[in-house]
């Protein structure tokens, strides 16, 4: 076993480290929840240039073909820097179903147009009582039409759907549930746009009869469930190391934000008790890395059920280490803390985005044990 | 002992809900359960107006000025009937801070001209305690106040001032001797006009979004000398008794209280695995265990307002109001948004709050304003003396630590 | 609403604190758990002379019909000496069924001899899988002979059986679940007897065809579930006001002890993550004691449903409660808390006890939300 | 990076795993099982022997030392499978405290004294660091070391002293300069014979009734000059050298991962509502939590005994472990107290923990032990460097607080 980052991934965490620190500033990013897409197009290009949106893309599509540890390497980077991009959603949510493709035509041009920033791709799954992506029903269907098929149903907070260039549509079909590929400007939808808490946009999607080619098709029935699980895990991991690195800007602006702050003519940093929870906080953050590394090493030689549990046991955990660690960061500034103005309000607010998307702590912490 | 509520206090609490009941109306209720920050603010004052009228507005004030003359159990159900009726909330700052003060320490032709005002909600009122470097350690504030001729001129900057922009006064702690130790050169002062010459304010927006609090620049404000509340640098008593004179606010246990009905409401609406997420294992446990906590924080209340005996002085037990009222404030708020879900995440700014109807079934009519409040509720454990603060206190006076 | 003490609830509880203070040393309890019995017959003695055992009594059983508040204010007093004598088993819970018997001669005598001491009486309840008085099944049973009946079963955990005169046993019998009085000399009956962790006995009985009397039934069918439920929770108020006795007792030590322990040159009591640990020890009793008038209150007005719900609640409030202020105050003492010769681990012990009696804290939360 | 176990640390698995089968009974795996404290001394040393004639008694010592020249995870995985298995849990005071003191500072002489004697656990070693005066704040110890001719006489007392009945040698920290800064002035020496003259002892009975600890009363004890460890007045070095030499035993790993079978067994004899008490919701959602939290202490020793490279410091690393493994011991063991539920009340002192065999149906054999150890476990964030003690460090070395 060894734990040293390969040449590359040193690389690559120095590249990640050096853009956030330069450009990934709290005015960037507040600038970039005012924008209607809700991120910011330049550090998008900026990735693609990078390499970064290609590195979770297999090879044989024009990708880096990395592995989830080198996922996580450059994500741990970017939650230092609040990132909000879809990444996640395009590169390795999304980028994971489309490699499963068998449809050789539509795997090659969407992923190619991924890796490259070109094309922005995000899943639209969760309907009705759906809680998450893992917890959903689905009742779109997708009824034959000649070559085709027609795309009838409701999604409901599709991330980025109104930036998104396609979205993966999952829907009831001939032999089970299947996932299809509608391009934005499909006819027949309605997006009605919301912007939630971090500045990021998601969109109810209606489709009404929306015409589907007979290329549209990325998975059959029989291979949607299991590709799902899959690709979710994969973003789960990647997320769950930006929250890894967003506890880690906490610790670090925290501790000195308290040795410059006088109160009772003595800076913060000398009273015991904020110095104790200082200390509770890195033992927090400490066993997020912990058991991050633990998924990531069944992410690289477990099965899928194994993967599933790991990746579950994982988010579990870092959920409430990140939790305690920005609630406290905020406490521990005082005031300012809960200001829009600063920095550490906007890691709290990540923590609740990174908490309940792809399934919350408490079906998290259920799935681990199963 | 007698631990019951009394037929007369049940009597009490039938003509406040008969009030209730025939003053608000559907979308005033709508509006103050969404519980935006800062909530509307023509309601809060129509509503102020109603219960001034009525003689209800200030149920802690003696009757002499005009409070209503209720003991701790009417104040308790009164409290409770108001909030759970969706009534919108009186501001603090007039009724709650400054009146007793006032009534307290002003002269008569303070006490005339400030408390019928405070009692009709006609002026609001800013609050100009902290200042950049005197947060937990208020005693260090640097605003000065100095005499000249028949004005106090008024220099330094104010922030953390909530709502600042509906305030028409404002009470303000300031220097007005330098040379004495810290605690023995404070005065409070009121603001006549919070626009008056020399006053620059200027909202500062927390994480959830809301303009609920501001800061506030004075450069050479005249005030009149007579504004000066008692004598002059005998203003930390004065905020010491304002900080303390009601010692059960703070539990926030009436918010708690109607919280968990509305959290009962999301959870009976959502689903979890097939099932309504309130019959959810997990979920269930988690809300019974707050629940049992927001029982004996009530009866915490209770005790103190009824000066219950106990071997632990008042002042260590209305620090643990506190403490637990603001743990609990944020730990319903967590449970609220963790029954909501993935819901949680969108962001509904304050005029889209209260304009909401829940028409679109895709974001229920119970949506808006949690996650608001969640992320507002990470200041209950730092405003009004942080929770450390308050763990020094109690270590200080019940255990002489 | 009134909170303060009457006359005689203020000569009760100054009677009480005095015995403790003089009488109630920790050489005494240790002393006391070294016995056959496991309990101090001195105490008991005394406990009868002072009244107290025959304030939970009906007056026209010659007791002094107190009420739960009375029981509360002597209970919280006990606590505090870490009364260990069958007080509640015999006075509340026991003395709550035979109150409630329609048998008028069994519950005459039974209750004078409870109420002067010379009688102890103990519950047999739990059998099988039973975790608690709350959640057994009754398999016992009790057939008719001639004018009698002939009772078999085994019951565990008989609290202070090998020393109990008469134990109050359930049992199946015609109609459901009957309770008798068994005289513990009857015959066919083996008794295996268990120390405890805090130096009290427990038994179990096995029952082989005993003979009992047609005098031998408390509580028919029908009234015997009722009675119970409402017995077990006069017990449990009784036992949450000693654990709350116990919590004041552990903090006021350890304030004493902080402050005279020097480490680094200074008194513990001046570090200030010490001095937070105290109060937070302090919010947990005040809201214990504060749970425990609410579930006073409803057991002087309300419904039996309600009564069980609110000690349940106040069951679920102070097991946690109490655990955080024993085990911290064993944490803030250091190693001399962790010994047998120090005070404090035995609250912890006691802790352990009142939780695990009468119904977990699992239970009981599950059962306050009911 | 490679985060996986090799084929050959399977294969090693694999030669552990036989080697235990072949040596350990069914009877010595029941009593290690049922955890008394303090474990059964025979076997213990019979099983130290067994292991030191393997060569397998020291994994973590170098090679030339009698160590078997193992890499870290071939350490990790020997440790898990011997506890997993119910091998004995042997003594650290030797081969773990001292023994790795005396191959780093001690003389040759010494090293061939007393390190084959550790390695084979002929000899137990009383640890003498503690005092009244001296917990947390181990520098200001006060027992005196006295050079008189080729003797250092030795006066005064120990405490904290573990399974002090068993031990035939001790370590101590003793004074041998009072005149310079505390810590300049402490030496480590080795007594011989615990039983020599001048030596008092009194075993201290814990709250789970074990004579787990006892202190140590020295009066003009008399030590030959030899005995001191390396230079007069280095003992403080030395005392931090052994106190931190091996990071991650703090951690309890081992028993942590073993413990949650024992409730996985416990709790699907036990049975809740008509059902395994497995099944329960609650009891299985805190299981799920605390199982997610040792599987992330175990990487987090793995990542330490792998010298996994780190923003932060080892030392912080170190405490992290020390704290979250006692944190986690004292859940786990509530946890099991909680899934035997009444049963947990019974006492059980040592012998009768080892001579139950479950044979009476009412209480089975997975009873003993148990509770006795939640007592135990309050005392893991008390010794080696209380929990407070620790957050210090961590405050220190990992932020510069």
């Amino acid at each position: 076993m060894d734990f040293e980052l390969s040449d590359e991934q040193k690389m690559l965490a120095d590249a990640a480290q050096r853009y956030v620190r330069e450009e990934c500033t709290l005015e960037a990013h507040r600038a970039a929840a005012a924008t209607p897409e809700g991120f910011s197009r330049d550090h998008w290009n900026q990735f693609a240039e990078m390499g970064w949106l290609a590195l979770a893309i297999p090879e044989d599509a024009g990708g880096l073909g990395g592995s989830p540890v080198d996922m996580a390497v450059l994500m741990e980077q970017l939650g230092e820097g609040l990132v909000v991009e879809p990444i996640v959603d395009s590169t390795v949510l999304c980028g994971t179903l489309l490699a499963k493709s068998d449809n050789a035509g539509l795997r090659a041009k969407l992923l190619e147009g991924i890796a490259t920033g070109e094309c922005i791709v995000t899943l639209a799954h969760i309907e009705g009582d759906g809680r998450s992506e893992y917890e959903t029903q689905v009742g779109a269907t997708a009824t034959r039409a000649g070559e085709g098929w027609t795309l009838s149903g409701t999604k409901q907070r599709v991330f980025h759907g109104q930036t998104a260039d396609y979205w993966l549509v999952t829907a009831r079909m001939e032999g089970g549930v299947g996932l299809f590929a509608v391009a934005r400007d499909a006819t027949g939808v309605t997006v009605d746009t919301h912007r939630m808490i971090d500045g990021t946009q998601a969109s109810d999607l209606s489709f009404n009869g929306t015409a589907l080619g007979a290329d549209a098709l990325v998975l059959a029935p029989g291979a949607t469930q299991a590709a799902l699980e899959e690709a979710l895990d994969r973003a789960n991991l990647a997320t769950t190391a930006a929250a890894i690195g967003s506890m880690e800007a906490v610790m670090a602006i925290t501790a000195e934000y308290i040795k410059t702050r006088v109160q009772y003519g003595k800076p913060l940093s000398t009273f015991q008790a904020l110095q104790h929870r200082m200390a509770e906080m890195f033992v927090e953050t400490d066993q997020a890395h912990s058991i991050l590394y633990r998924s990531l090493s069944i992410a690289l030689s477990g099965s899928a059920a194994d993967l599933g549990k790991a990746v579950s046991a994982a988010k579990a955990l870092v959920t409430q280490a990140c939790q305690f660690v920005t609630a406290q960061g905020i406490q521990l500034h005082g005031g300012i803390g809960c200001t829009e103005e600063y920095v550490i309000g906007h890691h709290y607010k990540a923590m609740i985005v990174y908490e309940k998307r792809y399934g919350d702590a408490s079906f998290h912490l259920a799935r681990s044990a199963r | 002992m007698n631990l019951q509520f009394s037929a007369q206090h049940e009597a009490f609490r039938e003509e406040v809900r008969a009030f209730l009941r025939e003053h608000l109306t559907e979308e005033i209720v709508r509006r103050t359960h969404v519980g935006m920050h800062p909530p509307c603010e023509d309601e809060r004052r129509w509503w102020n107006r109603v219960l001034g009228e009525k003689g209800w507005s200030a149920p802690q004030w003696p009757k002499e000025y005009g409070g209503p003359g209720w003991d701790p159990i009417c104040q308790h159900i009164f409290e409770y009937e108001c909030r759970a009726a969706g009534a919108p909330e009186l501001r603090w700052q007039g009724l709650r801070l400054i009146g007793p003060v006032i009534y307290t320490f002003a002269t008569p032709e303070q006490k005339a001209r400030y408390l019928p005002e405070i009692l009709m909600g006609s002026h609001m009122w800013a609050q100009g305690f902290s200042e950049p470097g005197a947060g937990s350690d208020l005693a260090s504030l640097k605003t000065t106040a100095v005499l000249d001729g028949d004005h106090y001129v008024l220099n330094g900057q104010k922030l953390w001032t909530s709502e600042l922009q509906y305030c028409e006064r404002g009470f303000f702690l300031v220097r007005t001797d330098s040379t004495v130790k810290p605690q023995k050169g404070i005065s409070m002062i009121v603001i006549d006009d919070m626009n008056a010459p020399g006053i620059t304010t200027r909202l500062t927006t927390l994480i959830n979004g809301a303009e609920a609090t501001g800061e506030v620049f004075l450069d050479n404000v005249r005030v009149p000398k007579e504004n000066l509340i008692g004598l002059p640098n005998t203003g930390w008593d004065q905020a010491k008794f304002l900080l303390t004179n009601e010692r059960t606010s703070s539990a926030e246990i009436y918010k708690a209280l109607v919280d968990l009905h509305r959290i009962h409401d999301i959870a009976s609406h959502e689903r979890k695995n097939g099932k309504p997420l309130l019959e959810d294992p997990e979920f269930s446990s988690r809300l019974a265990r707050i629940t049992v906590e927001v029982q004996a924080l009530e009866w915490s209340v209770l005790r103190v307002l009824c000066n219950a005996p106990s071997r632990h002085s008042v002042d260590a037990r209305a620090s643990v109001l506190k403490i637990r009222g603001s743990e609990l404030q944020q730990k319903i708020a967590e449970l609220a948004v963790d029954a909501l879900g993935q819901r949680s995440l969108r962001l509904y700014l304050r005029e889209e709050g209260f304009a909401e109807t829940g028409a679109n079934p895709l974001w229920p009519g119970y949506v808006p304003g949690i996650t608001g409040d969640l992320m507002y509720t990470r200041a209950y454990t730092i405003f009004g003396g942080a929770k450390e603060v308050q763990k020094n206190i109690i270590a200080k006076m019940a255990f002489g630590l």
